[in-house]
């Protein structure tokens, strides 16, 4: 029997509802299923998230004028996800695993990446920067929706190792049409496998309306598989905090796999190289200005007295000071020679590859001869 | 005759093929509203409606799959895969559905489908958008598969992909894209040469340099730097590269007595590896020297800022030149 | 909003009523989803299904036999699945068209294949027999799932040209897990496409359980996709018959996909090559023996006496002839010569292929020298 | 020593890799309770339990993909793809994950997976059945490609795959699973040759010919044959084909100073088409004539009652040995 957290809510319109904690508008509301996930949380607690995601917003512009002055590769921004990714990501335990996608910049940053991880990724120097291994946090997945099989595997390696981890799949609501996707579905399902799946239902899939992908609420699709959902308010970061702890208590007490939509907006382009113009309406985006994520909790936080302007401006100080590291850590990184092309492609010895580095190291070779 | 960039040669012929056609279709990623992420499909949407422009769902599979059924209903879909990385989901669909159904159905089912690739690298972006697959294609069955490398070209060879029968892979030159050349956009179909035969973009004597799409330029560029030197180099582009036209090949090389091949791709197994392999069977006794390939390293396509490591560049061509012509080269001394 | 047939008729359970209209023990009864579908149907047109069901058991049975001959290189059997597929293929109209997987027997027979096609697709000397053009059904497939999605495109096909006909797919409960099955499903939603996915459930997949692949039941997952199913029992050849009236009537009618669920029973081995004895008990078998889809059929022709001796004779009569008659088509069969391997790679000339056909028939020429 | 078939000696291996490492995992469809339908994971199931021993849903990206998830995890996964036709669905897993991960994250993740494959043809089986996709995988950096040939080999190899810390597809021939051989189940890793070298199946001095798993036999086969003519074959097996020991080949090829190679796989681009040309390129100044390659014909795998159309046999290979020779040949006066 499948558990849909709240899903039968509105079967009158069959779109399910949208569980939300704090509205549009900053006020708190109350919702049965997701209340008791963050009952212990304080205003300090909520006072941090805000932080967070002003810290991250912070990132996000700095890499995107980072790019656009030519110092980055690409830049894929996060503008007006930051409460899906750092509700969701804030609730994790440092030993669960998350396996983000490219626009997971939120995440990656409260996972622990450091101000050059975050920028250099999209330098070209490297294809990923910080190791996994030490935040428990794999390289941003660029295929579409690849790294959802791969959260089922560790998933299913953490039951192996009968510990209580969980492994968290990020991806967009573009990624649901994916095989990959389904079949993540397919197997996390069948092995019971203690996997979140979050998916940020961003609206777009670069220029497709998330209709193209999806006829029916995306959060529906999870049931059909055997796997409890929730669709929540992505631009309400206590919401989506709840929801995730919903989903890691079920999936950390051997419950099985859960599934998030949270329901949020691609403020920016889809990447620096993208035109939105071309595909939608301003007026689309100014609605969603009106759900923003940050001004909802500071509303919210100041309606009840914990959030005054000099907590803003300390906010916005720590970011300006973390725009100026992020923007040092990506000019002051080092080139890599041309001869790394050949570094890590194999774990062991290859005879055939040692054979192309020698020729190649003695092609440059002739070069610094020809130099001096 | 019209100058403009391949980008621009490549809408028109679209817009052209699908006036000429109406059961030519559309379909893709972006492909529509958008007119893809290279704008190559801008403006179709417009002119022939969503029913024959398809904005498709995100999943590569589905698109090959679907296409599939297209075609057997009649249709002619031309899909365009938004880059060469993302080809790897609809592999299955590709080499057991469209490359096999003529087969299978012994003739009775027609599979013309054009596969649009924004293809190879060159042009600084992220993992995955600037792989060079082509090698599994062109061991593959039942595909023809063709690259371009001029605005004309890129124009004629696409039309002729569409109106032919069977499958083509059809691989667009990223680096290339913004290339512009003279394109007569009245050019007759009938009157333009077939797209399985080679041309020779260079004449020369003292060498036989063999490549595809956007390598053609890179080795034009060599040519003229060698002719400084007093070297020769006789540059074919190979457009379709299954088929390869093998006559065009030999003639010159059968002239010149060496070879070079040069290509983005990797090197083992790739199809330098087939083009040394078939002319050494084919020319043996005219080779003087040993055929060289100067391609891509053995590794995945590297992070952008190293990708100039491994795009042979000119440099790397004349090396590759001196080697087939026996002059000091970097590899001497060096163990192959 | 999603419309589902009676999907909710179990929710205590989850696992969704299945549809009968006949039931194993041969007795009629009500179902007010699916009575209407069947209300013209007569007697006769029961006893028409009974014989279409016993000749193709009955060259199954041939076909079995002359693989183990050595006559074919292999044999999927339905056995047991014949209302599963004849109920859902009689209520085509010739001019939709049908994507089967290779153990729908009993739907290209019902499509109109001749007994040669019908066992000469596995004598391996072609891998189709039938032109798909003549009897608008596709060739077998081999690849689980890959023809869900020829069907869905044939249906956009089918919209584009403004036309009213259906396209059927045909797969296994194995196939839903493979991400072409779900992609088909998304496609399909995504255009509203005229496709009827027929999945018949035999609760195995080789050697795996279907709750290796499915932790809910198969039939809820379509739904998610924002596609209307039903589940139907798959040994009811009435109750199939209905189903796919009504799965067809929606699709026909521009109401977009449908999922049919049928739960069935695979009585014999996956192929020749397999042995069920390694990996299922015979109980399960014995089981689904007492849901025979002809058994059931027959008592309830009998108990309204519609059904005597002097029918079941004359339809073994046929039976025995067509399966002589399918046995001598695979018997009679000529031999391709070996030049023929280079048949139909392509539509059109190709160099290289030319080529190679030319040496390989200067190399048989070598033979054919030595031999005179 | 004990005699007992390819089969037999696979399941051995698994057995006794299971047994050393508990991090090793079998996971495919029907490994568990059927122990694979050619039962190659026989009694897995029993003695390691379903942790180990993994009957996964029926999807080959899923299994793919799910296994990287557990190699990060740590764990060694040893996958099954039922047949060599089914790789495909895994193939975007396989070539952009499985193959790139440890290149992506600077060597930090490593991705220990072997990907068995009853591979090729020659069994009567139906489409699908019989592939040899062995090119894609050895043109693609990041992966390792072997293909056995005896059950010696194939116990000693399958137990290094699944020690090496890279990505390891483990090909083996359909045809050769009942073919019998003396095993040593004691041998010592150790002691054992790397599964990168290539072996000299059997010594001569007229002409080389290289090859690798199931057409090892018919080469084998061949040189009998062909002694009986008085030409002395030296058969080459290469054992690893990505990859390929050319030390050993170049020792052979300048001896003998010509070059034959064989293969199922179909010849544009395929593994002989990088061995001629790298032999090419390394032995140009020592060739006699001009390498051949004896191939399956450029089709889609054909139905069963023609695949000995398809697979070079004995008389084919000698065919093209003659060529090599000089001698009279089915092409002579013919055009290539
Ligand atoms: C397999 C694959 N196909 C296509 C792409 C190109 N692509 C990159 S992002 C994107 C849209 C993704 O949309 P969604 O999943 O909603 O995520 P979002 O970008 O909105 O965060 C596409 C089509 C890709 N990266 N991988
Ligand atoms: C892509 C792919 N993977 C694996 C197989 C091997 N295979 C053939 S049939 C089968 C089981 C199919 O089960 P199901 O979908 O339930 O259909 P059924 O055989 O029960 O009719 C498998 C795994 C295949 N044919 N194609
Ligand atoms: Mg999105
Ligand atoms: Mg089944």
């Amino acid at each position: 029997m499948v558990y849909t957290l709240g899903a039968a809510a509105d079967p009158a319109t069959g779109t399910g509802r949208i569980h939300t904690l704090i509205t549009a508008q900053g006020a708190r509301v109350t919702d049965v299923d997701l209340d008791s996930y963050v009952a212990d949380l304080t205003a300090k607690d909520l006072r941090e998230l805000y932080r967070d995601m002003t810290l991250v917003r912070r990132i996000d512009s700095e890499g995107f004028s980072l790019q656009r002055q030519g110092q980055l590769g690409l830049w894929a921004p996060s503008l007006g996800q930051e409460a899906a990714q750092l509700g969701t990501a804030r609730a994790l335990r440092s030993d669960d695993f998350v396996f983000p996608s490219y626009r997971e910049l939120g995440v990656v940053y409260a996972r622990g990446a450091t101000a050059s991880d975050l920028v250099n990724t999209w330098r070209g120097e490297r294809n990923s920067t910080y190791d996994p291994y030490e935040i428990n946090t794999a390289t941003m997945q660029i295929i579409i929706g690849a790294q959802t099989l791969h959260a089922v595997g560790y998933a299913m390696g953490i039951q192996r190792d009968g510990q209580d981890q969980v492994a968290v799949a990020y991806f967009g609501d573009g990624a649901t049409s994916q095989g990959d996707v389904n079949e993540a579905m397919v197997f996390a399902a069948s092995f019971g496998a203690p996997v979140v799946f979050v998916c940020q239902n961003n609206q777009w899939a670069i220029s497709e309306p998330v209709g193209v992908q999806a006829a029916a609420p995306i959060a529906g699709r999870a049931p059909g598989f055997g796997i409890p959902s929730v669709r929540v308010d992505g631009n309400d970061v206590l919401a989506c905090f709840a929801a995730m702890r919903w989903a890691l208590s079920q999936a950390r007490s051997g419950q099985g796999p859960v599934f998030i939509e949270a329901v949020t907006y691609r403020m920016g382009p889809h990447t620096t190289s993208d035109d939105p113009t071309k595909y939608r309406d301003e007026a689309e985006l100014d609605l969603w200005r009106t759900r923003d994520p940050l001004a909802r909790i500071e509303t919210f936080l100041r309606s009840i007295g914990e959030f005054d302007d000099a907590f803003a401006a300390e906010v916005a100080a720590q970011a300006d000071a973390l725009g100026a590291e992020v923007r040092a850590a990506c000019l002051s990184i080092a080139n890599r020679a041309p001869i790394e092309v050949f570094d890590h492609v194999y774990a062991e010895p290859h005879s055939a590859l040692e054979r192309q580095r020698a020729q190649f190291a003695a092609y440059l070779a002739g070069f610094e001869e020809d130099a001096r | 005759m019209t100058a403009m960039t391949m980008g621009k040669s490549l809408n028109a012929a679209l817009h052209t093929a699908m006036r000429r056609d109406e059961r030519v279709l559309v379909m893709g990623e972006d492909v529509g509203r958008l007119g893809g992420v290279f704008r190559i499909t801008e403006g179709l949407l417009d002119e022939f409606g969503a029913k024959r422009v398809i904005d498709t769902p995100l999943a590569e599979a589905g698109i090959m799959g679907t296409a599939v059924g297209l075609a057997m209903r009649g249709f002619r879909p031309v899909v365009e895969i938004q880059f060469d990385g993302f080809m790897y989901p609809a592999f299955d669909q590709l080499v057991c559905q469209v490359a096999k159904l003529h087969y299978r159905t012994l003739g009775r089912v027609k599979m013309p489908l054009t596969i649009r690739v924004p293809w190879a690298g060159g042009v600084g972006a992220a993992e995955h958008h600037s792989e060079s697959p082509e090698a599994y294609f062109v061991h593959t069955a039942g595909l023809r598969v063709v690259a371009v490398s001029d605005p004309q070209d890129a124009y004629v060879m696409l039309q002729q992909a569409i109106a032919s029968d069977d499958p083509v892979v059809f691989l667009e030159p990223k680096r290339l894209y913004h290339t512009k050349g003279e394109v007569d956009l009245d050019a007759n179909l009938a009157d333009a040469a077939p797209m399985g035969l080679a041309r020779v973009a260079r004449p020369g004597t003292d060498v036989t340099l063999v490549t595809y799409g956007g390598q053609v330029r890179t080795a034009l560029d060599a040519a003229v730097a060698a002719e400084d030197e007093g070297v020769s180099i006789e540059v074919i582009d190979l457009r379709s590269i299954s088929p390869i036209d093998y006559d065009t090949v030999d003639a010159s090389v059968r002239r010149t007595g060496r070879l070079v091949v040069t290509h983005e791709a990797g090197r083992e197994a790739g199809v330098g590896a087939e083009i040394v392999a078939s002319v050494t069977e084919r020319d043996f006794e005219y080779l003087e020297s040993a055929p060289v390939r100067v391609t891509g390293h053995d590794v995945p396509y590297p992070p952008s800022k190293l990708e100039h490591s491994h795009i042979p560049d000119l440099d790397r061509i004349l090396d590759g030149v001196d080697r087939a012509l026996g002059r000091p080269n970097s590899l001497t001394g060096v163990a192959l």
